[in-house]
């Protein structure tokens, strides 16, 4: 492969070391029930694909609620969705990419050792996730203000007469919706706000992790050879992008021309 | 002690009098239940002696005491392969047996007799197309093909009669459907097997399977009056439904008259079959149902009408086989002349609340 | 030639190793912040312990009820909070965790010749998690109890109760992730913690039975997470995707749920199907017959599990066409298990065989698995299943499969590695004497509730027409038996800890891995990493190995 | 047998992947996503979700392949992520088969 070189960092050669014998000296952060550095690497990057696919099938389960109900309740899904904003959906989404993007160099800095490079991704990553997150409150705020949070704050206003709201009822001249059917909006609404919410609490958690990680990375953390960590972190983090990028066409794009 | 002895006296009697391990058959499809019950009895009891011989017999053959030294054995992919074929032979068979008895239990006649079954936290409500109702029983003629159309009104509920070996889920919100052939004219229990609160252990009834001329006695003797069409007639004429849907050229709703059981296509390009369920959804959820040709302005009647109602009006659209001006009286084919003239008789009146029958 | 294959040290001279897990440290903290699998296995051992006999006593309440047709003994309310409580304790705090957490834990690293389970703090984490839901639990109790049942159905759980539903189901969410951490390291461990010359058929069956029902619990269980949390939420929003009232479709949960909860019972019995291997090969000094067929029925159970589960919903209103898909998938998931049972029954040919407790605990396991096993394809047949489902014949079934099957094999294996956790044996005649005694209960408490599910008598009834009452008398008399089998072994394990005779190293003369170091074993289970150099079940080399240790010493 | 045991250090985990070709895929996915949006404005009646889905998908196996570095890894992680998927998708066509099927009938 031209594009990837094979690992030319210290590890390999230390986990060569701490293998030469059984009393060689073990670098310290393998832990004591291992028998190499690289088993351990391997065994918690393993252990964190298996944590993704607990994760998959979490999703699994929301999606699968989506899909029965956008086929039963089309049109109430349809024009919900002509509530959200594109322009935000896109930015954000490329907000998360970049996010992603610095993410992924950050492990390229810990596994090349360069300790203010990772910093700095870190941080970018750290920022951007904040952003992401700020983005989605303003649109979660302008639900609430169009009242359009299930269960706390709905009215079904906007679908029963869609001329209401101008703004996008000029772009997509929407048929105001029966009574039956403009209550299933509501529907449409919880899963937004169960599926973004889930994948924000996500974020959050990562963030959280991102936090912990660049006040050891100053220290010198994962920049001597040990960067598990940021790796299996990295899964995670891309792995949060991967829900967005399904979540931005379903509920944002599709219905567009519906 | 003094608690124990009625416990244990009353435990004696009944096994003396009373200690059935074997439900009646009292169903046509009972039998060819029983039929594929009783040989998967037999299957797994083969089964079972195969299993407790190898193990029992091995057991003494190869006791320590007897056999010291165990020989050391691979595996065998021919016995091996004979256990995997043999047990997937006979559980292809009962799978097929399975399903042909499952499709007839679940693919209703067409002459079947249909009685609405509503549930609802803890009864069940029954509503024959003569428009006598029942709680927590069921009158049936023997002989008779009957079709249950069940509905729940709050959670789910089962309807279960052993003796007849049918059982159907009774889910809110959708129509659900069992039918069954009576043979034997007799009591039997009627069970709500699936759980629903509190009073789960008391929803239960029961079926009187009865000769067609004592059955055609009991509706005489608990008619309320008007034929359960004729309350979705008197319904369908308070909620003013004849404004949109008449036989008028220039009405707004389609015209209903022979509309059950034929195929429409709606606004959407779907072709569908106009029974029973989608006449309710289109009640119910009209916007989703529109037949093509027309503007979708019926207003929805969810929470309007409750499933009795729904009920009434679904039988009065599934009876309209002439005109509506014409429809003065009901040809439901179960009722009696005289009952239907009493209801004539009435017509036009508000309706009365109709006695419940208790059995 | 004895009937026995106990070898156990001369007693009067014979010490349990001064060094060793239990006595490595002392104090509750040392317990508590352990990392160490064989302190984790204890404390789920307890814990889980504990929760059983919660759970069994509203069993024996529930049977009590149901020694007369009236709802006398408490009002139906309470009734239905008794058996939803059991269902619910029962499956989520003792028959999903049991084996894997407790036997597992103990045993999956020294059989596949680690130090640890790779992720050890992940481990007590997982512990944690379950204390924590366990306590979710007991307040739910405490707080007045759940009436849904333990399969939550909606609309009832989330529209129609007042009851603590939230706790409840934040409780099984919590334990959910527990289950999933342990299968999580179970899996990695197996893969990447093997000892050198550690094949993957080399492993012992446990730790294939295992693997499969760690991948279940790791794919399965996230979508009972958040189908719970889609019932809490909407419980407190009031909208949501399974109420109809709402506009939500109530057989959506009844797809998401048994998506999980069917292969949960294959999550509780396939760990139980590694122990029945384990303990027939060793009673009968013979490696399993066919091991590899069994290593992969195990495998192909956990694949086909996935993909059976709306069987529990064939009368619930699903399409014809996919009823007859579901229904010829289980009658394929039925075939592997069918596999097994025959091949344990051949591991006896030509074995030699003794019958110390563990062997008479699996035994048994295996005539009540080949009825529970059976009447699954009753219910699996589209055709006798609409009759069967949703009465005392389900029950009864799901009993043999769950009591019958895998409580006997845990218990045939608590007594087969007890010497192994505690360096001390139990006491034999006693023990024989519950296993035999569990037996006979058993089937008197389930045999006559397959008749009444014939007879129609409903699941979750307070109250019964009285004709049934015979029938339930009988099965009441037969739980009194069985819970006298349970609370034997309590008594005399308990006595055993202090009074047992000293075990040795290897009691049974197994092959395993575990029974070649001392026990209780060190901390760090091996003095240095093994080399596995013979095959599974080889009891040949075992008794070269013996042979080679008496020509040093001599 | 040590081959197992040698073969854990020699594991492919641990590649170094050039920044070069991060900043490629990253460009591409940025292309990807104005290409979606883009999309979306056009009128491609159903073909405007399979569109949707198509670009979503592939935008997934990218991040996956390159900065999840599934594609310089071993066989093991590869087939931990099929075996996701073929759950995922199995829980999904099998619950919507229901649905759909539920339709060709009266039941």
């Amino acid at each position: 492969m031209s594009d990837s070189t094979t690992i030319a960092g210290g590890e390999l050669a230390e986990a060569k070391e701490a293998m030469v014998g059984e009393h060689a000296a073990h670098p310290a952060y393998q832990r004591h029930h291992f028998e190499s550095v690289a088993q351990q690497f391997d065994a918690t990057n393993f252990a964190m694909w298996i944590f993704l696919l607990t994760e998959v099938m979490f999703f699994g389960g929301l999606f699968t609620s989506y899909l029965v109900m956008r086929n039963w309740y089309y049109s109430a899904f349809v024009e919900g969705s002509h509530h959200l904003s594109i322009f935000w959906g896109t930015t954000n989404t490329a907000v998360l990419i970049t996010s992603s993007f610095t993410m992924a160099m950050g492990v390229w800095c810990a596994q090349t050792r360069r300790k203010a490079a990772l910093v700095l991704c870190l941080s970018l990553t750290f920022f951007l996730g904040l952003v992401f997150l700020c983005i989605k409150g303003i649109e979660w705020h302008g639900e609430w203000v169009d009242q359009h949070v299930p269960g706390l704050r709905f009215s079904q206003a906007d679908f029963i007469n869609p001329a209401l709201d101008q703004d996008i009822y000029k772009e997509y001249h929407d048929r105001p919706l029966t009574g039956g059917m403009a209550s299933k909006t509501e529907e449409y609404f919880f899963l937004y706000f169960a599926m973004t919410g889930m994948h924000a609490l996500h974020m959050v958690v990562g963030i959280g992790i991102l936090v912990f990680m660049l006040f050891r990375a100053t220290k010198g953390a994962y920049t001597d050879g040990h960067f598990t960590f940021v790796e299996n972190f990295g899964l995670y983090w891309h792995f949060v992008d991967i829900i967005w990028i399904f979540l931005f066409p379903l509920l944002y794009l599709v219905s567009r021309h519906a | 002690m003094n608690h124990i002895s009625p416990i244990l006296w009353q435990f004696l009697s009944r096994w003396l009098q009373h200690f059935p391990l074997f439900p009646p058959e009292a169903s046509q499809l009972a039998a060819q239940s029983d039929a594929l019950f009783f040989f998967l009895v037999l299957i797994s009891l083969v089964g079972l002696t195969v299993v407790v011989l190898l193990i029992v017999g091995f057991s003494i053959l190869y006791h320590r005491k007897r056999h010291p030294k165990a020989v050391q054995i691979e595996g065998s992919t021919l016995l091996e392969t004979t256990w995997t074929i043999i047990p997937l032979g006979l559980f292809l068979v009962v799978f097929v047996w399975g399903a042909l008895i499952y499709f007839r239990v679940y693919t209703p006649p067409e002459n079947a007799m249909n009685i609405y079954v509503v549930g609802k936290q803890w009864m069940w409500k029954a509503e024959h197309p003569g428009g006598q109702h029942e709680i927590d029983a069921l009158h049936i003629p023997a002989g008779v093909p009957i079709q249950l159309t069940l509905i729940s009104q709050d959670v789910f509920h089962s309807f279960s009669i052993p003796a007849f070996r049918v059982k159907r889920e009774v889910i809110p919100g959708r129509y659900t459907s069992v039918w069954f052939q009576p043979t034997q004219v007799g009591t039997y229990h009627l069970f709500c097997s699936q759980y629903c609160g509190t009073d789960h252990s008391q929803m239960i009834g029961s079926i009187y399977v009865m000769k067609p001329e004592d059955y055609r006695a009991w509706l005489q003797a608990s008619t309320s009056g008007q034929s359960l069409a004729q309350d979705g007639e008197r319904l369908f004429a308070s909620l003013s439904c004849n404004a949109c849907h008449n036989t008028r050229p220039d009405a707004r709703g389609p015209n209903l008259v022979g509309v059950y059981g034929s195929q429409l296509t709606l606004a959407n390009g779907e072709t569908v079959t106009a029974d029973e369920a989608y006449l309710r959804q289109a009640i119910l959820d009209p916007a989703q149902h529109v037949t093509q040709g027309y503007a979708p302005i019926m207003p929805t009647y969810q929470g309007q009408v409750s499933e009795d109602g729904v009920i009434a009006l679904v039988e009065y659209i599934r009876n309209l086989k002439t005109d509506y001006r014409l429809q003065q009286t009901l040809n439901t084919t179960e009722i009696p002349p005289q009952v239907e003239e009493k209801a004539g008789s009435t017509a036009g009146q508000k309706p009365t609340p109709s006695p419940e029958v208790k059995p | 030639m004895s009937a026995t294959i106990v070898s156990l040290p001369d007693q009067s001279t014979a010490r349990i190793p001064k060094l060793n897990f239990l006595s490595k440290e002392n104090g509750l903290l040392s317990w508590l912040l352990t990392s160490d699998h064989k302190r984790i296995a204890t404390l789920y051992l307890i814990s889980i312990t504990f929760f059983f006999f919660i759970g069994g006593a509203l069993a024996a309440l529930v049977r009590m009820e149901l020694l007369t047709p009236q709802s006398d003994l408490m009002a139906a309310d309470t009734y239905n909070k008794v058996f939803s409580m059991h269902g619910l304790i029962m499956v989520f705090f003792f028959l999903v965790p049991s084996i894997p957490a407790t036997l597992g834990n103990f045993l999956m690293p020294m059989m596949v010749g680690a130090k640890d389970l790779a992720l050890p703090k992940i481990n007590l984490l997982s512990w944690y998690l379950y204390v924590l839901g366990g306590c979710l639990m007991i307040y739910t109790m405490c707080a007045g109890g759940v009436d849904t049942g333990w399969t939550f159905t909606t609309p009832l759980s989330t529209h129609y109760l007042n009851t603590n539903v939230v706790p409840a189901v934040l409780a099984v969410f919590v334990a959910g992730f527990s289950s999933i951490l342990t299968g999580l390291n179970f899996i990695v461990t197996i893969h990447k913690m093997r000892c050198p010359g550690m094949t993957w058929f080399r492993l012992p069956l446990f730790v294939w039975s295992n693997y499969a029902a760690s991948i279940l619990m790791v794919l399965g269980t996230p979508v009972l997470a958040i189908t719970l949390v889609l019932v809490g939420l909407e419980r407190v929003v009031h909208i949501g995707v399974f109420d109809p009232a709402y506009g939500g479709d109530p057989l959506l949960f009844q797809h998401l749920f048994w998506f999980y909860s069917h292969p949960a019972v294959y999550i509780m019995i396939l760990p139980g199907f590694g122990v029945i291997s384990e303990v027939i090969s060793t009673f009968s000094r013979k490696r399993v017959f066919g091991y590899t067929a069994v290593a992969f029925s195990s495998v192909a159970i956990a694949v086909f599990g996935f993909f059976v589960w709306a069987h529990h919903m064939f009368v619930m209103g699903i399409s014809n066409y996919a009823a007859l898909v579901f229904s010829l998938l289980t009658m394929l998931v039925a075939v592997p298990s069918a596999i097994k049972i025959f091949n344990w029954s051949f591991t006896l040919y030509k074995g030699s065989i003794t019958f110390e407790t563990p062997m008479l605990y699996s035994l048994g396991f295996m005539g009540l698995f080949t009825i529970g096993g059976m009447t699954g394809v009753f219910l699996g047949s589209t055709g006798t299943d609409i009759h069967l489902t949703e009465t005392y014949f389900v029950v009864a079934h799901f009993h043999f499969v769950m009591v019958g099957g895998m409580l006997m094999a845990f218990l045939s294996g608590i007594h087969f590695w007890w010497p192994k956790w505690t360096g001390r044996m139990y006491p034999e005649k006693l023990s024989q004497f519950a296993a035999v005694t569990t037996y006979i209960g058993f089937n008197l408490t389930f045999f006559p509730q397959f008749i009444l599910g014939m007879l129609g008598m409903p699941r979750r009834y307070a109250a019964y027409p009285p004709e049934f009452q015979v029938l339930n008398v009988f099965s009441t008399a037969g739980a009194t038996v069985l819970g006298v089998g349970y609370l034997l072994p309590i008594l005399y394990l308990t006595w055993s800890l202090k009074y047992g005779e000293i075990a040795g190293s290897n009691p049974w003369q197994a092959t395993g891995l575990e029974w070649q170091v001392q026990s209780p074993p060190l901390t760090e289970n091996f003095p240095e990493i093994p080399i596995m150099d013979h095959e599974a079940y080889d009891y040949e080399w075992l008794e070269r190995q013996q042979a080679k240790e008496v020509a040093s010493v001599g | 047998m040590a081959d197992s045991h040698i073969s854990n250090v020699h594991s492919e985990g641990n590649h170094v992947v050039s920044p070069k070709l991060y900043l490629g895929i990253f460009i591409a996915l940025l292309c990807l996503t104005a290409l979606t949006t883009a999309a979306s404005y056009v009128e491609l009646y159903v073909f405007n979700v399979v569109v949707a889905l198509a670009i979503a998908v592939i935008k997934a196996s990218l991040v996956v392949l390159f900065f999840m570095h599934v594609k310089y890894s071993p066989k093991l992680t590869k087939l931990t992520v099929l075996s996701g998927l073929f759950i995922f998708l199995g829980l999904m066509t099998l619950t919507l088969a229901d649905y759909i099927s539920r339709a060709w009938g009266r039941w």
